[in-house]
């Protein structure tokens, strides 16, 4: 039982990157890159948990009643905010390539080569 | 062994902080005790990840945009393309105030409840489409011009780096804290750990408004010059 | 002395914050002095840093005044070591110069440029200098997100889609270096690096350690373009200005190697990781990326996207010092990581030169374009011929000390194959280097024209002010030789790998006894050198002059070697989802290998 | 655990797999923001409520909307291309 606490972020790994291998889309693929992203924070959060552990928030509950590990929660709640922002830069980057050349489609967006 | 099933070989780094964090900070809500104190550093440097994130989609698309933009919104096939309706700003006006509200309660109360400055300013943030949908876009713009942005989005993040520098005058490590820890359970205690929540409550929503700006300054249609 | 180590990290982030704050309130060029000052100040706080922690050991700085407790560490620490220390001081040095070389360069964009820059400086000087799991991500996240706001800055690009592909491949690259990070702490319960290291050590290496591994230098290999996690780099540097391919080139993508360095020995080295797998493995990547960026290098005809991937080659040489896995080949790549970075940094700033005056950077419509500026050919030349094996200069020396250790580890055989890959990039910058500044080689035909459009960097500064950085960069290149590095480098290699010490430090407050240095080079092999300058003057002469060959003899060499760079080419081909299979493909290879092992 | 945290774990599967394979970018922009409550439902059984919080913020409102947007000034810019040509 306890190994299928990592299934679900490798299927969302898994599946967000074939998403992005087989996109034809930009904002699409950036789509499938924040579930890429979601996976992470999956695995942390379950890195972090306890069965039968409570929130490690102690307002409601005593100091000393069984609660989750906090540290993981500390990481991946700043770093959900802060990937928003980085999604809003690559989308802004994929306006600019539409601006420039009126599509979003990856195999049409080849860099120029010599 | 945690429920997850990894085969731990040791918990004492989470056990320590959810055992003393309270006593020793003076907060009930640890992982706030986390980002802000004990592992205030990371949170730093998070936080300029978003600073440096909105300075880059501003610098990307002021600068491939023209110079200005106009009120009016850019058409596709002729018809121009609607983002809200009545209905719509309608419902916002008053979920606006009520939004503002909720994400400063969240901000304030981080030591206590769940929350915090990065939860707190994404909804301060979005509150401030809500403007948008209420009363429009030109309102909006007055609102919240892009000179005043950029700058108070610079002291919020910059407010966190003075408040570790500051500590270090004071002949203390980086980001010790140097104000008192007050009563458990208030609004006013952990030390700074308010004060830094307010500067990244202020960077965050800052950071999303000028996002929210400058897209939606790209589906405005390009200033002609030929009205207004 | 220790107060220095935050603020090299917390001095140019509230300069940042100041310059965006104030932004339309500057005078032009404050920014750019501020900034180059700036630079300049972390520079020498960061030299103080290596002077100390050379004489009394690593100096720990815990963030917050969060000391450990019976050994487990609560907060956040700075584990100042020379090597650490030195590379920040490198790093700010380079900013520097970049900042000098564009200076005005970037007025109208109110700030915004220096801003990111110096925020950029600030996430390399943390990322040197950290001793956390979670600060190193942090930092390498922060790196990334300025690199993908600058690199998409330059308007008038006509591949801006390249930035695309460098953000999406690098934004994987965190991710994967998150669900390490996330595996690691789930084993261990700890994110200190010294706290890692002993949780770690004693137990064999099992599946989800080598995952982990796996994962965290995965994620680096993509920062620092090692095969197959290259691909984007090309795309990216023909994209961004001309000074920010400098500090691309010079630092981020060989700080990555450095990074991968840094959590080998300060965090798995006791972990059961198998040396006997680990090392063929890094060096037989490192030898593979030195031999395709060589290779490709020479097939281009942009100079930026041909320095880029003579930059795949070198970091293939320096992966081959790292994977090594001992202190002598770890001094090495140490010291080509110096020399290379002030050499490419150099080269790039030629690069923005030919973009500032002749308005191009095709190297064949650029065909005597470059007579009128003798001395910026000079040092491209050189430039060139160090990169090729010049036998003098800290490249130089990198170099030996990397073979003798591959000697040492039964690698003889590397050693020229790796020169003749250095000769490769250097026969590409030298073609370059007649072809412009001398018009050597066929006039351009109808069909040679550039398929790019026509590109202008801004030019309001006099050329000798950009002169002026490229000169001191090949000067340091040169003339640190004369003093001490090299010893100080194998010093400091020394104390980085000394990890039982480090950890024993960083979490008891153990005295530091210094570990004894790797041998030096005696006896100076001059094999390197010839393979090495005779493969770049050879085919950047065969190259210019092959209109005088007779033309069966150029065809029936060009159908021989055609399907070998058309191969090559084919894989290059600018689709991302292509780029991320392959990296996904590289991950498997690696954490394949060691887990067979 | 419970049978509330088995729902979500094939939940989240669901909806994270329907975020990729809805090809269509705009119909996708609105599945990120399901996804998003989705994923802070877990969080919240995970005994997350701080990052639950983060997520719903984000990841149900702000993310979703500038893609929508992003996709607007696409098809606004696709029109200009269309009427300068």
């Amino acid at each position: 039982m306890n190994h299928a606490a990592f299934l679900l972020p490798a299927w969302l790994f898994v599946i967000g990157l074939y998403g992005i291998i087989t996109s034809r889309h930009f904002v699409h693929l950036i789509g499938c890159l924040t579930v890429v992203q979601s996976s992470t924070y999956v695995l942390l959060l379950s890195v972090g948990y306890r069965t039968g552990a409570g929130a490690p928030i102690f307002a409601d509950h005593p100091v000393g009643s069984p609660a989750v590990d906090p540290v993981v929660q500390a990481l991946v709640l700043t770093d959900i905010v802060v990937g928003a922002t980085v999604t809003a830069l690559l989308l802004a980057l994929a306006l600019q390539v539409h601006k420039r050349k009126g599509t979003l489609d990856p195999q049409r967006l080849r860099p120029l080569r010599p | 062994m945690g429920a997850s099933g990894i085969r731990t070989l040791s918990r004492s780094l989470c056990d320590i902080l959810n055992a003393v964090g309270t006593s020793e900070r003076h907060g009930t809500n640890i992982v706030t005790l986390v980002n802000f104190d004990y592992r205030g550093f990371d949170t730093l440097g998070e936080e300029y990840i978003l600073f440096a994130a909105v300075i880059g989609a501003v610098l990307l698309m002021r600068t491939h945009r023209g110079e200005k933009t106009s009120a009016r919104p850019g058409k596709v096939s002729e018809q121009p393309v609607p983002l809200r309706t009545d209905a719509v700003a309608l419902g916002s006006r008053p979920a606006l105030g009520l939004t503002l509200i909720f994400g400063m309660y969240v901000v304030l109360h981080a030591q206590l409840t769940p929350g915090g400055g990065f939860q707190g300013g994404a909804i301060i943030g979005s509150a401030t489409l809500l403007l948008y949908l209420g009363f429009g876009y030109r309102t909006w713009r007055q609102v919240m011009p892009t000179a005043v942005l950029d700058p108070v989005e610079a002291f919020g993040a910059g407010a966190f780096v003075v408040a570790g520098l500051a500590a270090m005058a004071a002949g203390a490590p980086f980001l010790t804290n140097l104000l008192p820890l007050g009563k458990t359970g208030s609004v006013i205690s952990a030390g700074e750990i308010p004060l830094i929540n307010i500067a990244v409550a202020i960077a965050v929503s800052t950071g999303f408004a000028v996002l929210f700006v400058e897209y939606l300054e790209e589906t405005r249609e390009p200033d002609a010059g030929d009205e207004e | 002395m220790d107060f220095l180590a935050p603020l090299t990290v917390a001095l140019p982030l509230v300069v940042a914050a100041i310059l965006i704050g104030g932004a339309h309130l500057w005078p032009s060029q404050w920014p750019d002095a501020v900034a180059a000052l700036t630079a300049a100040t972390v520079a020498i706080m960061a030299v103080f840093l290596a002077g100390a922690a050379a004489k009394a050991g690593p100096l720990v700085y815990w963030f917050g005044g969060w000391t450990p407790r019976h050994g487990i560490a609560i907060g956040i620490a700075f584990v100042v070591d020379p090597a650490g220390a030195g590379c920040a001081a490198f790093v700010a040095v380079i900013f520097c110069a970049s900042f000098v070389f564009s200076w005005g360069y970037f007025d109208q964009v109110h700030a915004r440029y220096h801003a990111l820059m110096l925020i950029f400086l600030a996430a390399m000087a943390g990322f040197a200098l950290t001793g956390d799991l979670f600060n190193f991500f942090v930092f390498f996240e922060l790196m990334s997100t300025v690199a993908f706001a600058l690199t998409g800055y330059r308007l008038e690009a006509s591949a801006l889609e390249g930035a695309l592909n460098f953000t999406v491949t690098n934004a994987i690259g965190s991710f994967l270096m998150l669900a390490g990070i996330g595996l690691l702490y789930g084993r261990t319960g700890a994110l200190n690096f010294a706290q890692l290291s002993r949780a770690l050590s004693g137990h064999s290496a099992d599946g989800l350690v080598i995952l982990a591994f796996a994962l965290l230098i995965g994620a680096l290999f993509i920062k620092g373009a090692i095969v197959p996690f290259h691909f984007w780099i090309a795309d990216a540097h023909s994209v961004a200005p001309s000074p920010v391919c400098v500090i691309f080139s010079g630092i981020i993508v060989p700080i990555a190697i450095f990074g991968a360095a840094r959590l080998y020995w300060s965090v798995f080295a006791g972990s059961g990781i198998a040396q006997a797998q680990l090392r063929p493995l890094l060096v037989w990547l490192g030898t593979a990326t030195a031999v395709t960026g060589g290779l490709v290098a020479l097939m281009q005809r942009d100079v930026k996207r041909l320095l880029a991937f003579s930059t795949v080659s070198h970091m293939g040489v320096l992966l081959v010092g790292v994977g090594l896995l001992s202190a002598g080949g770890l001094a090495g790549g140490m010291l080509y990581l110096l020399g290379h970075g002030l050499v490419k940094g150099a080269l790039f700033m030629v690069g923005g030169i030919l973009l500032a005056s002749c308005a191009g950077i095709d190297e064949i419509e650029l065909r005597g374009a470059g007579k009128a500026f003798p001395l910026t050919g000079i040092a491209y030349a050189l430039g060139g011929l160090l990169l090729a094996g010049l036998p003098v200069g800290l490249e130089h020396q990198g170099r030996e000390l990397i073979d003798a250790a591959a000697e040492a580890h039964g690698y003889a055989f590397l050693a020229p194959i790796l020169s003749a890959t250095g000769g490769l990039t250097g026969a590409g910058i030298l073609r370059g280097a007649g072809r412009i500044f001398l018009a050597l080689g066929p006039e351009p035909g109808e069909e040679q024209q550039s398929p790019s459009e026509e590109e202008r960097e801004q030019q309001d500064r006099p050329v000798w002010l950009m002169l002026l950085p490229i000169g001191a960069m090949l000067a340091c290149e040169l003339m640190l030789q004369a003093f001490p590095t090299e010893a100080a480098v194998r010093v400091a290699a020394a104390s980085f790998t000394a990890t039982g010490s480090v950890v024993a430090t960083v979490l008891d407050g153990a005295t530091w006894s210094p570990p004894p240095a790797p041998p030096g080079v005696t006896e100076t092999q001059m094999m390197g050198p010839i393979i090495g300058l005779s493969v770049a003057l050879g085919i950047a002469a065969l190259e210019l002059g092959r209109h005088h060959f007779p033309r069966n003899l150029v065809r029936v060499a060009d159908l021989a070697l055609g399907w070998l760079f058309s191969a090559l080419d084919r894989l290059h081909n600018g689709i991302v989802g292509d780029y991320v299979a392959w990296l996904m493909l590289g991950l498997l290879v690696i954490g394949g290998v060691l887990a067979i092992g | 655990m419970t049978p509330l945290q088995i729902g979500l774990y094939l939940l989240t599967a669901l909806s994270g797999a329907a975020v990729v394979l809805t090809r269509e970018p705009r119909r996708q922009a609105f599945m990120m923001g399901l996804n998003g409550l989705v994923l802070a439902l877990l969080f919240l059984t995970l005994q997350a409520p701080d990052v639950a919080y983060s997520e719903l913020a984000v990841n149900m409102v702000a993310l979703p909307f500038l893609f929508l947007v992003t996709l607007a000034a696409a098809r606004i810019n696709q029109h200009r291309r269309q009427e300068d040509k």
